[in-house]
């Protein structure tokens, strides 16, 4: 377990560095994927083991609606990102926090 | 620890800064499918099978197909990494981050695992065989039930701005063969999916995820087989369907059961089964949407 | 009849469904029934004493099952979502042109928006609280986007992309603390946290998650661009209510999760930031040019009066009572009055023909109404006497006189004094006669009369302060632990 | 070890010895047209193989079937997707 709670905490810090810096949107995206994916590996390997070697159900649970709630949250910043990049051109977001509300 | 876990870990690892370094956002997006395959693999070890198919089929397959069909549009000139000492910041206090959580989860004394045993003590009251089914749509439906929210709060708020256009599909012959073979298969494979999940792994998720795969592969080759091209308000009616049947078996279903989200026991089987085929239905719709491809012409 | 509490939820969340299938004329005409049976739903919630209620959803006890749990904190907010929602649907009815595109969306998503705030406030599980969020965020991201134009949907994937590193870090927290406990009902957790090592880390990444949430200094660099530039409607719901329930979150993880551990250090670093954030916001606030990013400012500055009892929010503490008062008031204070300024600033742009405060000159004249809402509003923002937002932080200083901390008074009559100097900023250019003769069409009054009641409440608030501490007994909330 | 494991071994390493030629080829060879070559051809292969190998350890005729069936989807559908790939580099090439 040591070994995939190593393995998911730097996907963790490695997801969100990129989350974090990566100016292009979609590189953003795939950042909060990969960090979620670390903190997905993080949650079953510290759960408790249940009898016969299958992974604990309530951690499974946990993880299926994680998963579905971060293809949902792709998809809308996806979308999202597209029509802003054929409004503007732009697939980065502007620097300058005002200049993003000039119409 | 073994070696084939050595192995796969750092593979992962290693994937990872694939994904987050490759120079253009298309070699990314295709290291992420196989990043998210391997994750899949990771939870098969770990003895997640649920799971491990949900990451195949909605983590690397659906959000893989989403990045690759995204990444054309995204690429841009764009610089890369930040901006030098902020960069070196946020890097380190990743690090930082990623140590102090290591050694956090590291040093947890393993817990007694009390919510698990209650499941497995609660099975037989909860009439489902499945632990995971039994989680989803039993002891914790209530996650499921918001869960499905998020799915349709997404579609709605994905309407929030223009289409972009296109380009037009173009019918191909040789697509149009395969996927009439295929099609079919995928759909049976959603149902058979969908009915295993009472005994086994699979479930609503899983399978309207592979729905979705069916419904899209026909809609690239121009198959006639196209239910969500319909009136507006009957596609809207199909992805809502999902949550509010939920929200009627919870209401109704618990009224006669005597609390919300009960189930009365003679008929647990029969409500999870419904609630599911709609689930499946509407998160395939739900997915089909998101990907924002129309009708070919 | 404790089923009023999942109804709580489940009710918005079907009226969501509703009207996303429905067309926008029917969904329209939803909006005053559906609102009506919410206010019900939760005036019955409201007269349910003693708090706090709880559910298990189907029948399960936690912590096998999930529960639901209505304090004083959870009805304070299910009440404040009632009042704010009553003035931005009517608002909205006169807003949105009938049949338009973002009329059709605003309805679902403001019931489904809802739906996620009840669920957030009455959840007491810890991985319920972060789909609730998600709910919330996917709802809140989605209105920011409304109008599809490219300022707001780079404004809405700032919010989202802000969003999604706070939901990570606290799914994150979720996993350290069921991997620490083998359970994720609070009340559970709290008693096996005690023991865990590292169960602060879970409690503070938790935190911060939700500090991001809430937009606390420094981390609030989404806000303004999301909340200034989002039609008027959404930005009344996200500034009055999308960010307290993240807050609310704050408070129950550090009421009903981590009383028995010791957060001083959080505590106090909490209570700076929003030290901080009063003077940051109000700063920015008078600097802005346009008036809705003034407004979105502002918020960022009454922030900061929500963190900054944390100071004293330890078990025990002698201020520790009317710290917490301190923060619920406010909670109510700011949601109202920041509901209807933003009412006031939106009907004012309408009424000027463009977001830029320079074109308020004579605003006086053509918007009279709208003016004096956006007058009261400021008065409880600024925290005259009688308004609500002067009982808030008047229950502030009594906690920092109690605990002898006078350090925080000068904060916080200085964010006083700082936001009278935005507010008057204001309306100074409203009374100067117009520059130029313009050509705006008239703005229909329905607008200025809804901005003007909730105003009004935001005036009277204060005034009733003690029954209404009384009612919500927040005394009773606190400790359990030692 | 018994000759059925043996066997087993043999054609995973052989497996991995197309999927290798396959990988390097994809990465060194010069345009899409050739790429495609690599991978449908000793991919595809390499994937037989490495079938074949499960198959010998499957246990039962079901099992075995079942991932035959799964090769022959993969042949299905890399064929497809090679055709297309090349169908639209042929397309930009004009």
């Amino acid at each position: 377990m040591t070994l995939w709670l190593a393995t998911g905490c730097v996907l963790v810090a490695a997801g969100l560095v990129a989350l974090l810096l990566h100016p292009s949107l979609m590189r953003k995206l795939l950042g909060f994927n990969v960090m979620g994916g670390g903190v997905f590996l993080v949650l079953l390997a510290v759960a408790p083991r249940a009898a016969g070697g299958s992974a604990d159900p309530v951690a499974q649970a946990l993880l299926l609606t994680g998963i579905v709630i971060a293809v949902a949250a792709t998809a809308l910043g996806l979308l999202l990102a597209r029509r802003y990049r054929a409004a503007t051109g732009r697939s980065e977001l502007p620097d300058d926090e005002a200049a993003g509300t000039d119409d | 620890m073994n070696a084939t876990d050595a192995i796969v870990a750092t593979a992962a690892v290693a994937l990872a800064a694939a994904v987050l370094l490759a120079r253009d956002l298309r070699a990314a997006a295709m290291s992420f499918v196989a990043f998210g395959l391997l994750l899949a693999l990771i939870w098969a070890r770990l003895g997640a099978a649920d799971v491990a198919l949900a990451e195949a089929a909605i983590g690397a397959g659906v959000t893989g197909a989403l990045l690759i069909d995204a990444a054309a549009q995204l690429a841009g000139p764009g610089r890369r990494g930040g901006r030098g000492p902020t960069a070196l910041a946020v890097g380190l206090l990743g690090g930082a981050l990623a140590l102090v959580l290591a050694h956090g989860a590291v040093s947890l004394a393993p817990s007694a695992g009390e919510a698990s045993r209650l499941v497995a003590a609660s099975l037989d009251a909860a009439q489902i065989v499945h632990p995971v089914t039994a989680v989803l749509l039993s002891f914790r439906a209530y996650d499921t039930l918001l869960e499905v929210g998020v799915l349709l709060i997404a579609v709605v708020a994905a309407q929030a701005a223009p289409p972009v256009p296109r380009p037009p599909l173009h019918h191909d012959p040789v697509l149009a063969r395969v996927a009439g073979v295929t099609v079919p298969l995928a759909v049976l494979v959603a149902v058979y999916l969908l009915w295993a999940g009472a005994t086994r792994s699979g479930g609503a998720f899983q399978a309207g995820a592979v729905l979705a795969g069916a419904l899209l592969l026909a809609r690239f080759a121009a198959l006639p087989f196209d239910p969500l091209a319909t009136r507006p308000v009957l596609r809207r009616a199909m992805l809502a369907l999902g949550l509010a049947v939920f929200i009627a078996v919870a209401l109704g279903a618990g009224g006669a059961a005597g609390a919300v989200l009960a189930y009365p026991a003679a008929w647990t089987g029969a409500l999870v089964l419904v609630i599911e085929a709609a689930l499946m239905l509407s998160i395939a719709a739900s997915l089909v949407a998101l990907f924002g491809v129309g009708r070919p012409q | 009849m404790t089923e009023l509490l999942p109804l709580a939820v489940l009710l918005p969340l079907g009226l969501g469904v509703t009207a996303f299938v429905v067309p926008e004329r029917g969904a329209r005409a939803l909006a005053a029934p559906g609102w009506l049976a919410v206010t019900a739903l939760v005036a019955a919630l409201a007269q349910r004493a003693p708090w706090p209620q709880r559910y298990a959803l189907g029948q399960w006890p936690a912590p096998l099952g999930i529960a639901l749990h209505a304090d004083a904190l959870a009805v304070a907010l299910l009440v404040l979502a009632c009042a704010v929602y009553a003035a931005v649907l009517a608002f909205a009815t006169a807003y949105f042109a009938r049949g338009a595109r973002d009329a059709a969306l605003f309805w679902p998503l403001a019931w489904l928006l809802w739906a996620a705030l009840n669920a957030a406030v009455l959840s007491a599980d810890f991985f319920n609280l972060y789909v609730a969020l998600e709910l919330l965020t996917f709802a809140a991201v989605g209105l920011a986007a409304l109008s599809g134009r490219p300022a707001a949907l780079a404004a809405a994937l700032r919010y989202l992309l802000a969003a999604l590193v706070g939901s990570n870090v606290f799914l994150l927290a979720v996993a350290l603390a069921y991997g620490a406990t083998g359970v994720l009902a609070l009340e559970a957790l709290a008693i096996r946290l005690q023991d865990a090592p590292y169960a602060a880390l879970a409690i503070a990444l938790a935190v911060a998650a939700l500090a991001l949430k809430t937009a606390l200094v420094p981390l609030h660099f989404w806000l303004p661009p999301a909340h200034g530039g989002a039609s008027t409607p959404v930005s009344a719901l996200l500034s009055a209510l999308v960010i307290k329930a993240s807050f609310v979150i704050v408070l129950r993880l550090w009421l009903l999760a981590a009383p028995r551990l010791d957060l001083a250090a959080l505590g106090q670093a909490l209570a700076v930031l929003g030290a901080a954030a009063i003077v940051w916001g109000s700063v920015q606030a008078l600097l802005q040019r346009k008036l809705k990013m003034l407004v979105a400012y502002s918020t960022v500055a009454q922030i900061g009066y929500l963190f900054v009892p944390f100071a004293w929010l330890a078990p025990g503490h002698p201020a520790a009572a009317l710290a917490l008062e301190a923060s619920v008031l406010q909670l109510l204070a700011h949601g109202v009055a920041k509901a209807a300024m933003f009412l006031a600033a939106g009907t004012l742009v309408l009424a000027a023909g463009r977001d830029d405060l320079g074109a308020l000159r004579g605003a006086a004249a053509r918007a009279p109404m709208a003016i004096f809402a956006f007058g009261l509003a400021g008065a409880s923002l600024i925290g005259v006497p009688p308004t609500a937002g002067f009982a808030a932080k008047w229950q502030l200083l009594q906690a920092a006189a109690t605990s002898g901390q006078w350090a925080w008074v000068a904060v916080l009559l200085a964010g006083g004094l700082l936001a009278a100097g935005y507010v008057f900023r204001v309306l100074k250019l409203a009374f100067l006669p117009a520059a130029e003769a313009t050509a705006v069409p008239p703005v229909t009054s329905t607008l200025s009369l809804v901005a003007l009641l909730l105003a009004l409440v935001a005036t009277a608030g204060g005034l009733f302060t003690v029954p209404l501490l009384d009612a919500l007994r927040i005394g009773t909330l606190a400790w359990r632990g030692p | 070890m018994n000759p059925l494991d043996a066997i087993t071994w043999l054609l995973l390493a052989a497996a991995g010895t197309f999927f290798t030629a396959g990988t390097v080829g994809l990465l060194r060879l010069p345009d899409t047209l050739t790429r495609i070559h690599a991978l449908t051809k000793a991919d595809n292969l390499g994937l037989g193989l490495a079938a074949a190998a499960l198959m010998l350890q499957a246990g039962s005729w079901a099992g075995a079937g079942e991932i035959a069936l799964i090769w022959l989807l993969a042949l299905l559908a890399s064929a497809t997707a090679g055709y297309l790939i090349a169908h639209r580099a042929l397309d930009e090439r004009d």
